[in-house]
């Protein structure tokens, strides 16, 4: 019985990650050997960096999505956040507000966007998916408003510093990626809070009437998914220099199938951090190594899809023979 | 080594003559040509432009999914010593080699005398927009422009359809509010072909005339032979696709060429 | 064991493994027409797990079964059925979207075509609840029954078509005595039509008031056959358990505490329309208040109002102070637990291991001042816990939802006995818990009365509750109709108020 | 006691209706008086055939929808469908199958994709969502395949009739949502496989146990919903007068919207065919309303997402309040 390790030191040793990721794992490996194999330039250091970089946006999304849909509700607003994001960070800058100032209001905005989406879903009883739905559709309407649709460009060199420099040799997007994994995956796994949320995503009820502020818990998991999703438009929009009023357009999407990819059940109560950003990493090396390939671009909406239902279904698979 | 080429959709008949020509011109010369598609997402486009430095591409030509917001991709580029072409829509803010584009603005005021010409002056008239793509709103500033000179013609509805189908229900709507409408102005072919459908069933065939913008086949076609299609603005995708490509040969060799190429529409009204 | 002419049913080294995990190492079973034979064993001892098989949900790792004579091996629900087979789940597998008439008849609907005759299938569902007598409205809808009303409904659906066999899985485990009596009736009426039955149970006394034949399993084997006249409880018990045991309700470790004392909680005219009216009741530290009543008189919805999941009128007061609960929460702050009657849906996360569900309503005292969880402490409370209630766990991360349903009511109890209440509500914790397992929670019951927790116990079991409470408040329709020490009470009496034919 | 009907007898009258529909039907009523009021246009029997038409396409695939939803499953890739089948219509018609041909290889091809859909998620145990996002990349890649993402032209006059003519006054496309309406209401409502359905979705475990085959009826609910969506492809497609590769996209989303608004829950084992049809309805009045008062189209998609989520709102709390 002592042999038993707690929850959070499961995932610690190599052996372990390979039990539990065992099938979208070796799904990422044979993905990466299949085009290694086919270009010489895939496995370059430059080129990872330049899959890390790409698959940003998702991860980060995706790492807030993850939390939502451990709680068992959903996210659909998210890619209308990332947009509104890069919005309100070009428009507060062009205010003169200067980096710091704006980098607030931004990440402000993000979570009262997610905040209202929990607070609709936890204190309304609505349910998130339309919620989130509508949301979707409201914050899209509004990061049109000020510009009339038009893009917004982004003159401030901090800002768009964050998408193009480095700091000790790597891309300051992939530290920013690196440290809100670690922080998502340490809350998540080694905090009561964290806790709290795989409980009340495997039984409401059980939660509440263990005296879990279920709603409470709810209304701050939203947040910190708007939140996400706010860095996340930060980010693309200090990549493109600009806010685009179309930005992060089923991005929503992406983030799910990156989480659900990583093992999350979206029945709620199931997955963790790491699983998810193997899901964004894989779908980042699909799209990057076929672009290598220079398959065309209908034929790799296609194998893009097979290869997640293969790689869920390996996952699947594996995880039953386990038991 | 050779060219890669990243383009706004796959998913309009413009943008697949546009790559076609391409192709062609590129198996003509012999260089090689690798097209990717950013299905309209400017993060995309950047991804691919990423990917194509890696891969080693020595000139990139882009049809940008947003002027502005293309800098990055072509930062990006300059920084790795990457020569870049633009075709079709502008690149705002950085500097290209060469833009090959069809002057929208120009072609959006022939849409306006072509639908004053076919009103005689007077009338409704509707306009089925895109707002968020800058040459549309050109197009669409174009026409308003080359109205204004009109009095007696009145802009009464503006809305957005951007697939087929969204702008056969805006046209159909727009029809219904205002039934006195004479002509509307379709964005692109897509959105007149619709427009033509929803005034043949609302029963309107005799009063309304719709114009387009971009002149494809099935729009030309239409023109021909629906006398509710009364015109449709032509630009010449096979001529920018081919001009894109000698450019950059051109430029790979290291030669000296135009910063700009515009490339004027045509008015096709039927043979 | 000997095949005679009246056998139905057989099986021989029958197995089941799912996985690593082995549910069934080797059974044998010969079950007879016309009588009822009883399966006994402790939690976890493979008893559903056979019956599953049975019932063609699982299909036996190995062994042989025969029924009637021929081969038997389906490989569905329904091919069970179609061979005369008929199951009453243990978990309740019922639709909370649907009527009872609908669940009732779910796949047997009578149909023309494809199209259902509704005015039929009232007709059909009406008659076969009169018929057996139990006491439900067919148009209700399954979700908003009490789970001792959905047990009723889930004995209608098993007994909703003729069956050579009929399998009950802890049918009575949430009925009171008089609704469990009308079952008994049923079953006799199974019986004398020459119907085998075959009964799980883990109260006593109704086994050996029922039981024709009794075999018991321990640890996924079978032990022995017996009949009922030539054995007796403790012997039973013996023979599951693996040792004797004198007094299934333990005595009190210290007297009852004086009235004297202040009371803990006090309860004055607590009223929710249609629901209950007028609850008035005192507990005192160390006292155990048992609450007695047939389903539905209304204790359920009191409990779960004192510990703030639904309002009402009246006052509560805790510790002399006048209290308002918005939420378990705040109930949970002010020392109180709630173990519910439905594990299932209140009790336990199956999804999530076994330690998590132990502390899940004590997170603050395994969490660190920034909020970071301490695992080891977590840890050495969570293996304390399994230790002191003896839950059989392959570890501390097994899945809850993979245990048998005592233990996991065993691990519910665990969770609230983490949090060091001050007074506990106890709403049928012996649900489907084995006498073994009963025992230990009896014990941990004196014990924490012995320590000074106030416990209510809410129970349909009237052994239970007259072997174990101080005093009892006895509930009928939504009123208490007698509050009295332990000691002036006969099981008749209480039956009288519970029924409310004694006032 | 007996005064109180069946499930199935519990919807046919009026009274009943406004119980059971109350909230939605209130925001119905409230949306179809404001643009009256502000256009008298819009309360005309043109205009109301006008939204029919306009609603048909997604109300029809929101039947299958729902049938998919009440199983507590989802389909993401019905948008991909709707453009497929249109282009598999297209094609044949080119090929000079003629229509009877044609419009029988096209319902087949919707079938078939919905039906792998169905065995994917059932025999492979696939989660429903990550199973259709893949399908919907792999179903969009393919329509693009035989043009290479140009539109395809429809020649077929009985074809384009469908979207274009009428019958007895009234179009043809408003005959076949009602056809449609009331074989999957009566389906759903008084069969075995509707009841089925329903058990199912309520409790998987327990439909199981009683004997249901619960794979065999996901994928036969998945070949419908397939089916539905090719029913609506077609319609698109005639209407447009060709097959166009972007087709349906983002309708998936529509259609889930419509079962909701009416009721539809994504728990499964809850909801109507008569609800999602008003639904729809309500969908299509907000997009044609807005479009008569030229409302400009980022203030729509504020509108439409703020109407989604007052109609859900007052259809919880009617509920509720009911108990
Ligand atoms: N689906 C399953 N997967 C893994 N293990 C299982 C499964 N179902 C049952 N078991 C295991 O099989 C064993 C027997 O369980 P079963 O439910 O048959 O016990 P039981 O005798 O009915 O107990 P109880 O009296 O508590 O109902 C237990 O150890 C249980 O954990
Ligand atoms: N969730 C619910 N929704 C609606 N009515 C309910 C609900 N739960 C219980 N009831 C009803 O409230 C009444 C009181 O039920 P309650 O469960 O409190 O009784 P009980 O004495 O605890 O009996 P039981 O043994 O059935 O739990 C019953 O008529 C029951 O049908
Ligand atoms: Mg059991
Ligand atoms: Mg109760």
């Amino acid at each position: 019985m002592n042999q038993v390790s707690t929850v959070s030191a499961r995932y610690s040793s190599a052996q372990n990650l390979l039990r539990q990721f065992g099938g979208i794992l070796l799904s990422f490996v044979i993905v990466c050997v299949i085009f290694s194999v086919m270009n010489e330039r895939f496995m370059t250091v430059p080129n990872f960096t330049n899959i890390l970089q790409q698959v940003a946006v998702i991860a980060i999304a995706a790492f807030g999505m993850t939390w939502v849909i451990l709680l068992g509700e959903i996210d659909l607003s998210i890619g209308s956040i990332i947009a509104v994001a890069g919005m309100v960070g070009a428009q507060v800058l062009a205010l003169g507000w200067g980096f710091g100032p704006s980098l607030a209001v931004t990440l402000l905005a993000g979570a009262a966007m997610g905040m209202l989406n929990g607070v609709l879903t936890a204190k309304f009883l609505l349910p998130s998916f339309i919620v989130t739905v509508a949301t979707m559709g409201i914050y899209r309407g509004l990061v049109s408003l000020p510009t009339n649709g038009a893009p917004e460009m982004i003159m401030d060199d901090t800002w768009t510093a964050i998408g193009s420099d480095s700091f000790m040799g790597i891309p300051i997007i992939i530290w920013i990626v690196a440290v809100l994994f670690l922080v998502n995956h340490i809350l998540l796994s080694r905090t009561t809070f964290g806790r709290r949320t795989y409980l009340t995503g495997g039984n409401r009820e059980a939660a509440r009437y263990s005296g879990i502020k279920v709603d409470k818990l709810k209304i701050m998991i939203f947040t910190l998914s708007g939140t996400m999703a706010a860095v996340a438009g930060i980010l693309l929009s200090s990549r493109l220099y600009s806010a685009q009023t179309n930005a992060g357009m089923s991005y929503e999407l992406d983030a799910i199938a990156a989480a659900v990819l990583g093992g999350t059940s979206l029945a709620g109560g199931v997955g963790t951090m790491v699983g998810t950003l193997i899901g964004a990493l894989i779908i980042g090396v699909l799209n990057n190594g076929m672009n290598m390939l220079s398959v065309p671009y209908f034929y790799q909406l296609i194998v893009k899809g097979l290869v997640i239902l293969i790689a869920v279904w390996l996952d699947v698979r594996s995880k039953r023979q386990k038991g | 080594e050779g060219i890669g080429a990243s383009l706004l959709t796959q998913q309009h008949p413009f943008y697949i003559e546009l790559a076609d020509a391409m192709k062609n011109e590129a198996t003509a010369k012999q260089v090689s040509l690798e097209v990717a598609i950013a299905n309209q997402d400017l993060n995309k486009q950047l991804s691919d432009v990423e990917d194509f430095i890696v891969k080693g591409v020595d000139v990139i030509v882009i049809s940008p999914v947003d002027s502005l917001g293309v800098r990055a991709a072509i930062a990006k580029a300059e920084k790795a010593g990457v020569k870049v072409i633009t075709v079709d829509v502008p690149a705002v803010g950085s500097n290209v080699v060469s833009h090959i584009g069809t002057d929208n603005y120009t072609g959006g005021i022939k849409a306006g005398e072509l639908m004053a010409k076919v009103l005689n002056g007077k009338g409704q008239v509707a306009i089925i927009d895109y707002p968020t793509v800058q040459s549309v709103v050109s197009r669409i500033e174009g026409f308003k422009k080359a109205l204004e000179a009109f009095p007696e013609i009145e802009i009464v509805a503006q809305q957005t359809g951007i697939t087929r189908a969204e702008a056969l229900a805006a046209a159909q709507n727009m029809l219904q509010a205002n039934p006195d409408i004479s002509g509307i102005f379709g964005f692109g072919d897509d959105a007149a072909l619709a427009a033509a459908v929803a005034v043949k069933s609302s029963g309107l065939e005799d009063q309304v005339k719709v114009i387009g913008f971009d002149g494809m086949e099935e729009a030309r076609t239409a023109v021909d032979s629906n006398p509710v299609m009364v015109g449709v603005i032509q630009q010449f995708p096979n001529m920018l696709g081919k001009t894109a490509v000698d450019t950059a040969i051109q430029v790979i060799a290291g030669q000296t060429v135009p910063s700009e190429q515009p490339i004027v529409p045509g008015v096709y009204t039927g043979q | 064991m000997t095949q005679t002419e009246d056998t139905i049913l057989t099986l021989a080294n029958v197995r089941k493994t799912f996985g690593p995990v082995v549910a069934l190492k080797q059974m044998d079973l010969t079950v007879r027409r016309g009588r009822v034979h009883t399966l006994l064993g402790e939690n976890g001892a493979g008893k559903s797990t056979l019956m599953k098989i049975l019932a063609g949900v699982f299909s036996a790792t190995e062994g042989k079964i025969t029924l009637d004579g021929k081969i038997y091996n389906p490989q569905s629900p329904r091919e069970a059925a179609a061979q005369g087979l008929s199951i009453v789940f243990q978990e309740l597998s019922l639709c909370n979207n649907l009527t009872v008439a609908e669940n009732i008849l779910a796949t047997r609907e009578p149909a023309r075509m494809g199209f259902i005759n509704s005015r039929k299938l009232l007709n059909d569902a009406s008659a076969l609840v009169k018929r057996l007598g139990l006491p439900i409205d067919v148009t209700a809808r399954v979700g908003e029954l009490s789970i001792a009303q959905r047990q009723l409904v889930e004995i209608a659906k098993g007994l909703s078509h003729p069956a050579r066999v009929v399998i009950l899985d802890e049918p009575t485990s949430s009925l009171s005595d008089s609704e469990a009596e009308i079952l008994f009736r049923i079953i006799q009426e199974l019986t004398a039509r020459g119907t085998a039955v075959i009964y799980i149970s883990h109260r006593m006394e109704e086994i050996m008031r029922i039981s024709d034949d009794i075999t018991i399993i321990r640890d996924g084997e079978y032990i022995t056959t017996l009949e009922r006249d030539k054995t007796s409880i403790e012997a039973l018990i013996a023979l599951m358990v693996g040792r004797t045991m004198d007094e299934i309700y333990p005595p009190r470790l210290s007297p009852p505490p004086a009235d004297a004392i202040a009371p803990v909680l006090s309860v004055e005219g607590l009223a929710r329309t249609g629901e209950f009216e007028d609850i008035h009741f005192e507990l005192h530290p160390g006292e155990i208040l048992g609450f007695f009543g047939l389903i539905g008189s209304g204790r359920s919805e009191i409990m779960n109002t004192l510990f703030g999941m639904r309002s009402a009128s009246g006052r509560i007061c805790l510790d002399g102070h006048d209290v308002a609960f918005r939420s378990p929460v705040d109930a949970i702050a002010s020392g109180i637990g709630f173990v519910t009657e439905n594990r299932k849906e209140e009790g336990l996360v199956l999804g999530a291991a076994v330690k998590p569900n132990m502390t899940m309503a004590s997170l603050d005292q395994f969490s660190s001042r920034s909020g970071f969880m301490r695992s080891q402490a977590e840890q050495v409370v969570a293996a304390d816990q399994v230790e002191r209630l003896g839950v059989r766990t392959a570890s501390l991360e097994t899945v809850a939802g993979t245990l048998s349903g005592g233990n996991q009511q065993k691990i519910v109890f665990a969770k609230w006995l983490t949090t060091k209440p001050r007074v506990l509500i106890l709403d049928e914790p012996t649900r489907g818990v084995d006498v073994g397992a009963k025992f230990e929670i009896y014990r941990i019951i004196r014990q924490l009365a012995a320590d000074g927790t106030a416990v209510i116990l809410v129970s349909s079991e009237l052994p239970e509750v007259l072997g174990l409470a101080d005093r009892v408040v006895v509930m009928s329709e939504g009123r208490i109709t007698n509050t009295a020490e332990v000691s002036t009470l006969t099981p008749e009496r209480v039956m009288a108020y519970a029924t409310g034919t004694s006032s």
